[in-house]
């Protein structure tokens, strides 16, 4: 039994076209949010229905256990890794560990800053951050006051989105940010500061939001208050679906966590498996709306 | 002569016994000369809305703190007994409010008494017992939702949170009422003189024929009620359960406990003092929100506003 | 030491007092609990500031404001109150602050032997890598008094040392102060026993509410002139024993063994009765009590209260059976420390006092001031601290606690530590008053007149075992102490 | 008979005083038997690297909780001097490795004085004070660099973390070597005694000639300049300075020393308690990783093996 089982390892790590069933592994900077846990849940779809094996791992928001979870899965024997990175800087040696065992790494949702990587299946924040910013600019006729909410400081995504708002800031001198704060990606903790921004300013035209989490919050204050000032935000969540839907909030920046969870182990396979891969596979933001919020529904199902 | 002296020695015994009000009223005269909008009334019943939750742990927490204990589980168990009652509440269900706000009352005082059993009966230092508790409430939340959000809770679960009694929001009144209680149950009924004499020497309340077990216990099973309590108004106030609700409460509702006075060491404190630690909480998020300071400032200001609170309540100690 | 002034929260504490010390003598400071002598005495060891006055040693003024200071002017001190560091071994107890050892490392070897042989001269028989807290209060004792002389200081303050030990280590450590005094030291001896008064000291001051009274030559003074100084009138009788009928059985103890600390103790206790327990240091009395108190579980024992078994699993069983157990160590067992002299009163009768679960304020106030007035605990209101309070006055309210629970039977284990010759007499009056009412007492001391005094019966135990048990005409010391060495 | 009666009680109390060893053995042979690839010598390097940081934190925790004290701010430490010393240490700035550690070690020490002093001169509880620098230390760290992370270090400082002596990684070897350090000031300096007697019994202490304060501020000193250490190793390890490093990190450091059987409140410790708590930690993390354990059940299953760990120890007290 034991001698069979070496054999099956040795033709794991030797030679993965063989029969041995492929094992890959994939870190998410967390699995705590709704939106890395849809992209977890599709990326094990998919393995199951390519017939892999895939373990997945709970980053908890911190890179330095990132890399010591690719550490674990390089002595573990994975035969390829899916990095949905904490930090863009700080989990490059994720890619530099694998690359040195000669395992290959798909980036996915974030790119994480390094040349050994693979292939990159997902989109770039900054785009995110310009689109609704953009929509918010659209909506105010580029004209007015508005708040932003930011995720937690020094996240990529947060400063990456961050970027983005300020890119099209910087074309409309005549929006003014009356205030900005971090909200840690918490609906409550959107819902605290907007409540005390209202207390303070009585001219918001608008609130951004660097996710939908921070901006239902942020909406949840507005009504309570009985006001009522558009809100934007990023991931189209169920939640922010729906409140497209009831015109709770303006528009959603969809990121198909999906679609780059099923994409990235398809590429991580044909990796693998030795076919050559892009660089890069976009999977491109999509606004919601109003308009076409029926369609997301359905494809979030 | 005789009289002046005797003034100044009250000034002094004043700022010794009472200085964290004196913090307190510094801090809100700094806001209300800053931002004229400080101190109206819709900004303060604000702010003490926004408190509430934190208030309701840091008075299930002095309760813990007194005995010498601590709870690290009250962010998780908020959590936990936020997100039962929302899978009770949705409107789909079809469950009665009160029914969804007694199932998240349950679930706190039932981790609570699991904290309780295993600190006071198995000897597991407090810290370590909650710490634990913190994680397995957390993964069970998560569990229960697999990291989704619960919306669409039933109109009147959502007015725990959001509703108002005339002028006051409810979870005001809810606060107040339930420091009440407490207030009578630490000073004016026997069980709290027990809880105080657990706290300042267990062996003695021991001799004296209490039930030290017993009570030790107690005080948990109260931290976790209100945890389930707050947990109830906060997933009502945001409208939908959430797994990471709660996240980290337990370092402010012990920092409103500590910079209230009363000893991490057990035996000495006040409830008073706890609730001036939490409205000193409070009004600086509150306040540093409405003046539009950096989130990097306002992480420098909050540390110092914390000592510097409590430095005022010891420094007649440093006299001596 | 000379117009020494102190007071605490605009509390007058000292006022005016002078002392002087001698060298080569022993002087002897007096007073009733709460004078101010430990107060004093710290101001001398730099624990706490002088208001007012000035220390000279040796003719020359010196100003104390530390603990360290006052070592390097050679005072050392054995503190009434303070506990020592409870997780160390002894010997690191000992040498504290100044341990042997080159440069930063430490010479435990040094330490260790050095320990022992400072303990082998002084005849004290513990262990130097005993760790503290395994230690009995006695033993801690020893330790302290090990500690202070081995700083080979010009004066040593010794503030209540004999408060834990019985006869055999006293008259050690009279030997002890025998010899530092031929060597010219300087000691200040604080007591409430009479008798160790008057066989060691030189000179005596007396001190009464803060204020100078007097210094005598202890040759010019008798007990009763020394007592009425103190106390402000005149004191009869030290054991004011009354003979009260003896009746039925009240309480009888079968076949009481928890390994390792007592083996099979059997003795019944009657109404109306002091009974007495006596034996040496480490003899396993207060265990006893625990054990019959509900705080230790025994291996084997049965309780029989009133001709019927009882079973008694914890102190609340036992309280619930009207017995009451006045602890040893008051500090550790008795008292809560940061609540009030009230609150510690009325603790165990916290059931009686409340209406449901209420606690009725007004009749609480009642019983505590009742209390405070019958056994004159000197405090300044019944909301003060009651760590705030002197030695004595803390065994006060710890008396105070259990009186007012009516007990059948009251457990009183060294009773009369640290208290003052004039509260002493109050509470072998108060002893008396409640045998006399049909209740019971068993009384563990190890002041040898005390309960010869006081005792109907005693029972000598000796290392765990009963050696017998004496009537009062057979109480003589020769006779107790050779029972109680019998099984060692 | 008698032999086989002493031997039975040779293994009770050394379960009695080894509770935690048994602990982390059982957990051991439980991955083992799960995990064949759990007790390889790589893997266990691989373990002991991922752990150093949090061995670090948790050796330094030990000499404050020993003085009775807590530190909440080693995270925020390890986030500000990981920082600064990225700054320096990045190619462009052209400083050696060992300036770039220097800075490290040095904001870690100058933060440690700052909450030494304000507890042990102001007399600020230690939890509130830790709680501030938590606080103001992020906030700085975020200021230095705009919350953007810092890459392109230099070579020499890259290998602290990332290098290896042979076969060991050198933050193992780095831990090792403090580890020996701090052992021999705990056990066989005066002043370790002073430690242990400062949270013992601080009166006593004073009495006899120790500087309680300055032992007091020493501990904190202590504990940052080791945060300031393990934030330089673990910048090195991500190749980059991050504004959020570290966050959170002072609960795993206080569970280590307490899960190692340090009491909270002073006087009474150990340090190879510590190693066994942070061993603990490390294997349990390893382990629930390599076994694939969802990341919900991993949060309940850490939490049930930080409780029973502990609960090893205090089960001989509670049949006394
Ligand atoms: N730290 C303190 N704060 C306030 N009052 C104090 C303090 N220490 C002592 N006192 C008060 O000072 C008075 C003198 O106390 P002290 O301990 O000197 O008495 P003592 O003569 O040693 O009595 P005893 O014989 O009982 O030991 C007491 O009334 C006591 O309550
Ligand atoms: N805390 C403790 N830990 C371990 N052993 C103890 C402890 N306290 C007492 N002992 C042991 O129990 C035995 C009985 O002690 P106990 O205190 O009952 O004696 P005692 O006769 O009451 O003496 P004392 O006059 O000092 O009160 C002693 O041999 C002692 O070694
Ligand atoms: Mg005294
Ligand atoms: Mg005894």
């Amino acid at each position: 039994g034991a001698a069979d089982k070496d054999a099956k390892k040795e033709s794991n790590t030797e030679d993965t076209q063989t029969e041995g069933k492929v094992k890959i592994g994939m870190t998410l900077y967390s699995l705590k949010n709704e939106f890395t846990v849809r992209l977890a849940n599709a990326a094990e779809a998919k393995a199951e229905e390519l017939g892999i094996e895939l373990v997945v791992y709970d980053g908890n928001y911190d890179p330095s256990t990132q890399i010591s979870q690719v550490e674990t899965m390089i002595s573990d024997g994975c035969d390829g890794i899916i990095l949905n990175p904490q930090d863009a800087e700080a989990c490059a040696p994720c890619v530099d560990k694998a690359a040195d065992a000669g395992i290959p790494v798909v980036g996915v949702n974030t790119r994480v800053k390094s040349d050994k990587l693979t292939s990159y299946v997902g989109s770039i924040d900054v785009t995110a951050g310009e689109m609704e910013m953009q929509k918010i600019v659209d909506l105010l006729d580029g004209k007015g006051n508005i708040v932003i909410i930011e995720g937690p400081m020094g996240q990529s995504a947060q400063i990456e989105r961050r970027e983005g708002i300020q890119n099209i800031l910087d074309k409309y001198p005549d929006i003014k940010v009356l205030a900005e704060k971090t909200a840690n990606w918490s609906r409550s903790e959107g819902m605290t500061v907007m409540e005390n921004w209202l207390q303070a300013f009585d001219n918001i035209d608008a609130v951004v939001g660097e996710n939908d989490e921070m901006a239902l919050g942020a909406r949840e204050a507005i009504k309570a208050a009985g006001k009522d000032i558009p809100a934007i935000g990023v991931d189209g969540i169920t939640d922010a679906l729906n409140a497209v839907e009831e015109d709770n909030l303006v528009a959603s920046i969809f990121q198909d966590g999906a679609g780059q969870g099923s994409k990235a182990v398809e590429v991580l396979l044909d990796a693998i498996n030795g076919e050559t891969v892009e660089e890069n596979y976009w999977i491109d933001f999509e606004e919601v709306n109003k308009d076409n919020v029926e369609e997301f529904k359905q494809r979030a199902q | 002569m005789e009289k002046d002296k005797e003034q100044k020695i009250g000034v002094k015994t004043f700022i010794a016994k009472y200085g964290v009000i004196v913090g307190l009223v510094i801090i809100m005269v700094f806001f209300t000369v800053m931002k004229a909008k400080f101190l109206t009334v819709e900004n303060m019943l604000n702010m003490l809305r926004q408190t509430s939750i934190n208030g309701l742990l840091a008075i299930g927490m002095t309760f813990v703190v007194l005995t010498g204990g601590i709870d690290l589980s009250v962010g998780s168990i908020v959590g936990a007994s936020g997100m039962f009652a929302a899978l009770v509440a949705r409107t789909e269900v079809g469950m009665p409010w009160y029914l969804a706000l007694l199932v998240g009352l349950l679930v706190g005082l039932l981790l609570g008494a699991v904290n309780g059993v295993i600190i006071s009966y198995l000897r597991v230092p407090a810290f370590i017992a909650t710490l634990g508790m913190l994680s397995i409430a957390r993964g069970i939340t998560f569990m229960a939702s697999d990291a989704k959000p619960v919306p669409g809770l039933s109109k009147g679960f959502l007015s725990i949170g959001g509703g108002s009694v005339g002028f006051f929001p409810i979870p005001i009144l809810i606060l107040i009422f339930v420091l009440i209680i407490c207030y009578i149950t630490l000073y004016k009924t026997r069980y709290g003189r027990y809880v105080f004499a657990t706290g300042g020497n267990p062996t003695s309340a021991r001799v004296s024929g209490i039930n030290v077990k017993l009570i030790t216990c107690s005080v948990y099973m109260i931290s976790g009620l209100l945890s389930g309590l707050a947990g109830v108004i906060l997933t009502s106030r945001v409208t939908s359960g959430l797994a990471q609700s709660g996240n980290g409460y337990e370092v402010d509702a012990i920092a409103a406990a500590v910079i209230g006075g009363n000893s991490l060491s057990g035996g000495r404190g006040r409830l008073w003092g706890t609730i001036i630690g939490f409205l000193i909480m409070g009004v600086m998020n509150n306040g540093l929100d409405m003046m539009a300071v950096s989130s990097y400032w306002q992480l420098v200001i909050k540390g110092i506003i914390i000592i510097g609170a409590v430095m005022l309540d010891s420094l007649n100690e440093i006299k001596e | 030491m000379q117009g020494i002034e102190k007071s605490f929260n605009s509390v007058q504490v000292l006022q005016g007092i002078n002392f002087c010390l001698e060298q080569g003598s022993v002087h002897a400071l007096m007073g009733e609990n709460g004078a101010g002598k430990s107060t004093l005495m710290k101001i001398l060891a730099g624990i706490y500031k002088k208001d007012k006055g000035t220390i000279k040693i040796k003719e020359s003024n010196v100003d104390i404001n530390t603990p360290k200071q006052s070592q390097e002017l050679g005072v050392a001190m054995i503190h009434q109150e303070l506990s020592p560091i409870p997780e160390m071994t002894v010997a690191e107890n000992i040498y504290l602050g100044r341990e042997p050892g080159k440069g930063l490392f430490l010479d435990y070897k040094e330490m260790y032997q050095q320990t022992e042989e400072l303990l082998k001269s002084l005849k004290i028989q513990v262990s130097p890598r005993a760790v503290m807290r395994n230690l009995k209060v006695a033993d801690q004792q020893l330790v302290e008094i090990a500690k202070a002389i081995s700083l080979n200081a010009e004066i040593i303050v010794m503030d209540e040392p004999t408060s834990a030990i019985t006869d055999k280590e006293v008259s050690n450590l009279f030997e002890i102060i025998e010899d530092l005094k031929k060597h010219g030291k300087g000691i200040i001896y604080i007591s409430h026993k009479m008798d160790e008064i008057f066989q060691i000291a030189d000179d005596i001051t007396v001190l009464r509410d803060g204020v100078y009274v007097n210094t005598w030559k202890a040759k010019d003074i008798n007990q009763n002139t020394l007592i009425k100084s103190m106390v402000g009138r005149e004191l009869t009788e030290i054991y004011p024993k009354e003979i009260v009928p003896i009746t039925e059985d009240m309480l009888e103890l079968q076949n009481f063994t928890k390994k390792g600390k007592f083996e099979g103790i059997n003795f019944k206790v009657k109404k109306g009765e002091i009974y007495g327990i006596a034996g040496l240091v480490g003899a396993g009395r207060t265990e006893l009590m625990h054990g019959l108190f509900g705080l230790d579980k025994l291996d084997t024992g049965k309780v029989i209260l009133e001709g019927k078994e009882v079973e008694i699993k914890s102190p609340k069983d036992a309280i619930a059976n009207r017995i009451a157990y006045v602890t040893e160590d008051r500090k550790l067992e008795g008292l809560v420390l940061e609540m009030s002299v009230g609150q510690n009163i009325t603790l165990p009768s916290m059931k009686k006092l409340s209406k449901g679960l209420f606690v009725q304020e007004k009749e609480e106030r009642t019983i505590i001031k009742e209390q405070r007035e019958a056994l004159r605990i000197k405090c300044s209101s019944e909301r003060q601290l009651v760590k705030l309070l002197s030695g004595g006055n803390q065994q006060k309210v710890v008396l105070a606690k259990w009186l007012i629970k009516s007990p059948k039977i009251l457990i009183l284990d060294e009773p009369t530590r640290g208290i003052d010759v004039g509260a002493k007499a109050e509470i072998y009056k108060l002893m008396c008053e409640f045998v006399g009412k049909g209740n019971s007492i068993i009384m563990i001391s190890s002041e040898m007149p005390e309960v010869m005094g006081m005792a109907d019966r005693i029972l000598v135990l000796s290392n765990g075992k009963a050696s017998g048990e004496l009537s009062r005409e057979e109480f003589t010391q020769e006779h107790i102490m050779k029972m109680s060495v019998e099984h060692i």
